[in-house]
């Protein structure tokens, strides 16, 4: 590549020579801030707003067509078969043709629905989970807004998805419906609470509730060569198991969708919506699960940083999006695996061990921090086993214990004489 | 637009596509089977969509369990006198467009039951329906061939004009009526909008 | 008029994320915050849920507002409005909007360390009697003992609506 | 109740009755009945409280098509009735007509039928084992890989019978066709490649514990309920009690393999699953030993004259150990060419007949596993 660079639009329409490093980690910026520029005064602060926002959903639109068309494919890969590949270059514009298939398709009303509620469940349900994903930094100086309360942000509009779930499955005048609806909603109301909790481990170690402070502190690197994750913590590596077990749950994939569970209850909250409304509902679905993978990945993750200081040359929102693909990834995979619970055992597990395991993970937090004053030979590696058996060990034997007093185990057979 | 005006456009390197190329590729793209089995078919309609044949290759693989969100009802099997209800009640339930899909014998005739008091000779007596796939039962590769049929026939439908796909046009009935059992037989024995029974020509 | 009590208390969970637009607004956004996630995700949903299992259907529906009360909530609903009026009036001296400019909001940390500091014996006392209501309620929703064997068979089964009458009549008691 | 002048939907809204309860209609389609069986459950929050199971949206007459028909006639028809396992149908439809016309089937017949049998055996508990994973919400991968093993051994029945469903590959006295060449060795590189899969399946299931926590105590049918109620095959097995219709009647040639019968203990999903596994084994245990052991000669008795077979006035009922329980058919012979009176003993619809007891106090998402578990066809129970 040319070291001098190239000449790019920089700010307020000026040019400049600038390395390639700096053109595609500031040309996002730029972009904004040359279109910015020509506006005149009284737009500048809605564009502003709203450009960002634009931004946010036209890359989230894309990458939940392609996280559609990667799902089937990926699962047809766990499954021994190949998955969509007529549509397209190797199948990948198969979220086009459903697209174009939901939009033509009849909105069907059931006769006996409330009709305001049923119109009104999909945008309940999208709007909130799409202003969530404004607070998430995808990349150095790349976020949409950032509120100094942004971890509690994101959590406060997510809660609005209960109520959407609510409206479909009561609106739609089905048992089935109803049963999704009820279900969903205790499922989501159970799980906030270790979401937040796992949440809250890194809010106490980082000092802040706002998200670009919290992928602030995870910059730097041990011994310049393991980046200050949090996940490279004990805490934090528990931090993000719970969280992601808590993730699934409040984002209704499997082993938790129960809310849609296909061979009980129909399609849940979402039985009686056909063409765009169910799009759209399978459009919150997918939001919501990018932005809690997004949250996991800021959370504990490091956000945008690069997990090697010489890779940082590649833009830091190229690292971003390549860790919630593989957080997305990991969601497919589950879902391709693993039975679903029952909804009994899904608030035993919430309640019972989620809960207090995060409650747990919150005290090794502060145990790593006071042991961090310690400064013999091995300090390090002992404190993080140290850690690491205290969230570790717990974690393991209420486990065991909590599946032997219902019973729960392996069992011999005997066989007629 | 003129096929000739179209193939020399693209000769040029300007791709045109029709609103209704668009809309005919989307929704034969993306046919999503209602999760419906009746008798013996459904487990060959199930193995199509397993491993060896892979319904998915064609975007078809999202078998929905409610109708609301389906878009193709392969009636799988054996209807019975005590099904056929539920089964023209379903497809009312489905959004248009929707087609149908007559999977083996029993299906399309009453098949080797067709003897039998309480079996439907043929689901077509109550359905539109677009493709029989002969076979008892069909095998996966029938089946799939039958979708691909489907998929072409849909390509080939004008959305104007007298050829226009049923659901656009404006006097077709969106809901079928549903039979019922009556004191002695199925009430009524065929709908009269989609079925007409066979006229035998006899040499006078 | 909403007659459908389930629509009455999805408007009033739009109204409470209305006032916590306006503590954002106000340049509270920990308060703001805070009213969203308990008003519209746990309070909102439990008002719907006692609504679901209400077990009088009368209850439901609300009658058709009469003449009466049509004066009536005209009334209450001018009077509250002069009250605001009044307050407005008055605040207006304070000059201009608090506003998330130059606001006088707490920041977070702030609120937390009063919290902790000088309101902390209001503070564990709130959350004693919320603990204490807690565990009331648990032991309220705790179901009645059993035969153990009563859910297998169908013979030593409680007759039909025997069983939930029973615990029905239990929880009211209780 | 006083009417107050709401609407229907109000009605709707409080539940009829009573608002604490719930009447669903599962069925007749619903994913995870098996076909178009439909159960009308009460359920207490999500708690089952009253089931009632409603047959009959798959009767196609096949006992009134069989007294209309020849013997013969009758034969393709009893693969239709568990379209999983038409072979084990076949078998015992002949046995019952070779009890009552008195008839000898030569030794290579009754190796290549005990053959088909206990593959037919490999590839319904397969299925059966994928369709339960499925209901439990498995989103397909067991079932997957069920088929894939089942399309192994249907590929073995193509090329025996001419078809992979159904196979109408039994004849009174014999099998309809020899296996052509290189069969016996293909089967034995199929059953050779099954304990793989077996061992994968148990791998990646038996010890999940979503998979335990959700089977485990769940459905329990007792040993008393399981008997009075006439269950058979694995689902009364798993109640504990160890009857085998291949050890007891030692019909065919079973009584020259070596295999044992595994007994469960508790009688739930989880015990009705894993024999279904042991079972497996068990049969490629079987299946081993017969393709080793198999003998040339003819394959049916070139005597019996099947196209006007008329067996004598008598009644026969024969019985085999069918995948899903005692598969019987219960004939009687007026002389005629078409039997008198035709009866089958369904080992789907006896083993569904405990199903309201399983499912009392249950909950909603137990009822399909149960279901699941207790490996129904709906051609089966409905005729």
């Amino acid at each position: 590549m040319n070291m001098e660079g190239i000449l790019a639009l920089t700010g307020w329409g000026g040019l400049r020579w600038v390395g390639p490093v700096e053109l595609f980690e500031r040309g996002p910026v730029w972009l904004r801030d040359w279109a910015v520029g020509w506006l005149p005064e009284g737009a500048k602060v809605w564009a502003e707003g709203l450009i960002p926002a634009v931004a946010v959903l036209a890359v989230f639109g894309l990458l939940f067509g392609l996280a559609t068309v990667a799902e089937r494919k990926l699962l047809g890969r766990i499954q021994n078969r190949p998955g969509p590949n007529r549509v397209g270059p190797y199948g990948w514009l198969q979220f086009a043709a459903d697209g174009v298939k939901m939009l033509t398709k009849e909105d069907v009303v059931p006769r006996s629905a409330d009709r305001v509620l049923h119109f009104l469940a999909p945008i309940v349900m999208l709007a909130p989970v799409a202003l969530s994903l404004a607070v998430i930094p995808y990349g150095r100086d790349l976020v949409a807004a950032d509120p100094r309360c942004g971890l509690l942000f994101f959590f406060a509009v997510g809660s609005a998805a209960e109520v959407a779930a609510f409206m479909a499955g009561w609106s739609s005048r089905n048992k089935y419906s109803l049963l999704g609806a009820m279900r969903a909603i205790a499922q989501m109301i159970s799980y906030e609470l270790p979401l937040v909790l796992s949440a809250l481990t890194v809010v106490m170690m980082a000092g802040s509730l706002s998200l670009v402070e919290i992928v602030e502190a995870q910059s730097g690197y041990w011994w310049g060569v393991i980046p200050r994750w949090h996940v490279m913590t004990p805490w934090g590596l528990a931090g993000l198991l719970l969280f992601m077990a808590a993730a699934a749950a409040a984002s209704n994939r499997a082993p938790f969708d129960l809310p849609e569970g296909e061979s009980e209850i129909i399609g849940g909250f979402m039985t009686e919506y056909s063409g765009f409304k169910y799009a759209i509902f399978f459009m919150g679905e997918y939001f919501g699960m990018f932005a809690v993978s997004g949250l996991a990945v800021t959370l504990f993750l490091g956000g945008w940083q690069a997990p090697l200081a010489v890779l940082e040359a590649a833009p830091s929102y190229g690292w971003f999006f390549l860790k919630l693909g593989v957080m997305i990834a990991w969601f497919i995979w589950v879902r391709g695996t693993l039975p679903r619970l029952r909804v009994d055992h899904l608030l035993n597990f919430g309640w019972k061990y989620l809960l207090p395991l995060g409650a747990l993970n919150l005290l090794v937090a502060m145990v790593w921090r006071g042991l961090g004053g310690w400064a013999f030979p091995g300090a390090g590696a002992v404190r993080w086993l140290a850690c690491l058996a205290m969230i570790g060990l717990p974690a393991i034997l209420w486990g065991r214990l909590l599946m032997r007093s219902r019973g729960w185990g392996p069992r011999v057979y005997r066989y007629a004489s | 637009m003129e096929s000739d005006l179209r193939s020399e456009l693209s000769r040029q390197g300007v791709m045109i596509v029709s609103l209704e190329a668009l809309y005919n590729w989307g929704r034969s793209n993306s046919l999503w089977p209602l999760g419906f089995g009746l008798a013996c078919c459904a487990i060959e309609m199930m193995a199509a969509s397993m491993a060896r044949f892979d319904l998915a290759r064609f975007g078809a693989e999202v078998f929905r369990p409610s109708p609301r969100q389906a878009d193709l009802m392969i009636v799988a099997g054996t209807v019975t006198k005590k099904m056929a209800p539920q089964v023209v009640r379903l497809y009312n339930q489905m959004p248009e467009p929707k087609y149908v899909m007559a999977m083996g014998a029993c299906a399309i005739s009453g098949g080797p039951f067709k003897q039998g008091y309480n079996v439907l000779k043929g689901i077509d007596r109550y359905l539109p329906v677009d493709v029989h796939v002969p076979g008892c039962p069909p095998r996966p590769e029938a089946l799939i061939e039958g979708l691909m049929a489907l998929q072409r026939r849909i390509m080939r439908q004008r959305l104007t004009g007298p050829e226009r796909p049923r659901h656009l046009q404006a006097g077709e009935a969106s809901e079928l009526p549903v039979p019922t059992l009556g004191a002695r037989d199925i009430e009524p024995p065929y709908h009269a909008a989609v079925w007409r029974p066979p006229r035998v020509a006899r040499a006078s | 008029m909403l007659r459908r009590l389930v629509h009455c208390a999805l408007c009033w969970t739009l109204s409470m994320a209305g006032v916590a637009g306006l503590y954002i607004l106000a340049g509270a956004e920990f308060l703001g915050l805070a009213q969203l996630i308990v008003y519209v995700g746990a309070v909102a949903i439990l008002i719907v849920f006692a609504i679901l299992l209400t077990q009088r259907r009368e209850l439901l529906s609300i009658e058709r507002l009469t003449a009466g009360s049509w004066v009536t909530g005209v009334a209450v609903a001018g009077l509250v409005a002069g009250c605001l009026w009044i307050g407005l009036a008055y605040t207006r001296g304070l000059g201009g909007a608090g506003g998330a400019s130059g606001g006088p909001a707490l920041e977070t940390r702030e609120l937390g360390e009063l919290l902790m500091g000088r309101y902390v014996v209001a503070f564990e006392v709130a959350g004693l009697v919320l603990t204490v209501a807690l565990i009331g309620a648990v032991i309220l929703a705790l179901p009645f003992e059993q035969p153990r064997e009563a859910s297998g068979r169908r013979a030593d089964r409680p007759a039909a609506g025997e069983g939930w009458d029973a615990r029905r009549q239990g929880g009211q008691g209780a | 109740m006083i009417d107050r002048g709401g609407s229907r939907r109000d009605e709707c809204e409080a539940g009829g009755e009573d608002a604490g309860r719930l009447e669903v209609s599962m069925g007749p389609q619903h994913p995870s009945t098996h076909g178009v069986f439909r159960m009308d459950v009460v359920l207490e929050g999500e708690t089952v409280v009253r089931l009632k199971p409603v047959f009959g949206y798959l009767h196609r007459n096949h006992e009134k098509i069989a007294e209309q028909t020849t013997y013969l006639g009758s034969m393709p028809y009893t693969d239709r009735l568990d379209y999983f396992c038409s072979l084990t149908s076949n078998w015992a439809y002949a046995l019952a007509v070779e009890k009552l016309a008195g008839l000898a089937v030569p030794e290579r017949a009754e190796y290549l039928r005990v053959i088909t049998a206990e593959l037919t055996r490999l590839q319904n508990h397969a299925c059966q084992m994928g369709f339960m994973l499925q209901d439990l919400g498995a989103m397909g991968t067991p079932m997957m890989y069920a088929f894939r093993e089942r399309e192994k051994i249907l590929d073995l029945f193509e090329s025996l019978t001419g078809s992979r469903m159904m196979c109408n590959y039994m004849r009174f006295g014999g099998c309809r066709a020899d296996a052509p060449a290189g069969w016996i060795e293909a089967a034995r590189g199929v059953v050779g490649d099954f304990p793989r899969f077996l061992d994968e399946y148990e791998a990646l299931l038996a010890t999940n514990e979503i998979v335990m926590a959700r089977t485990q105590g769940v459905g329990v049918l007792p040993r008393d309920l399981a008997i009075n109620a006439s269950a058979s095959g694995p689902v009364l097995r798993a109640s504990g009690v160890g009857y085998d219709i291949r050890k007891t009647d030692r019909y065919g040639v079973y009584d020259r393999f070596d295999f044992r019968v595994p007994v469960g203990d508790h009688g739930d999903c989880y015990d009705r699953f894993m024999l279904r596994l042991l079972e497996m084994r068990e049969s490629v245990k079987i299946l081993e030993a017969a393709l080793e052991q198999i003998p040339a000669g003819p394959v049916i008795d070139g005597k019996v004259k099947l196209r006007n077979f008329k067996p004598r006035a008598g009644e026969a009922y024969g019985r085999i150990e069918g995948p899903k329980g005692e598969i019987g058919f219960y004939l009687i012979s007026d002389g005629s060419a078409s039997p008198y009176r035709y009866r089958v003993r369904p080992p789907s619809l006896i083993n569904l007949t405990a199903l309201e007891e399983m499912c009392l106090g249950q909950k909603v998402a137990d009822v399909v596993v149960i279901l699941g578990s207790i490996d129904i066809v709906l051609g089966e129970v409905d005729r």
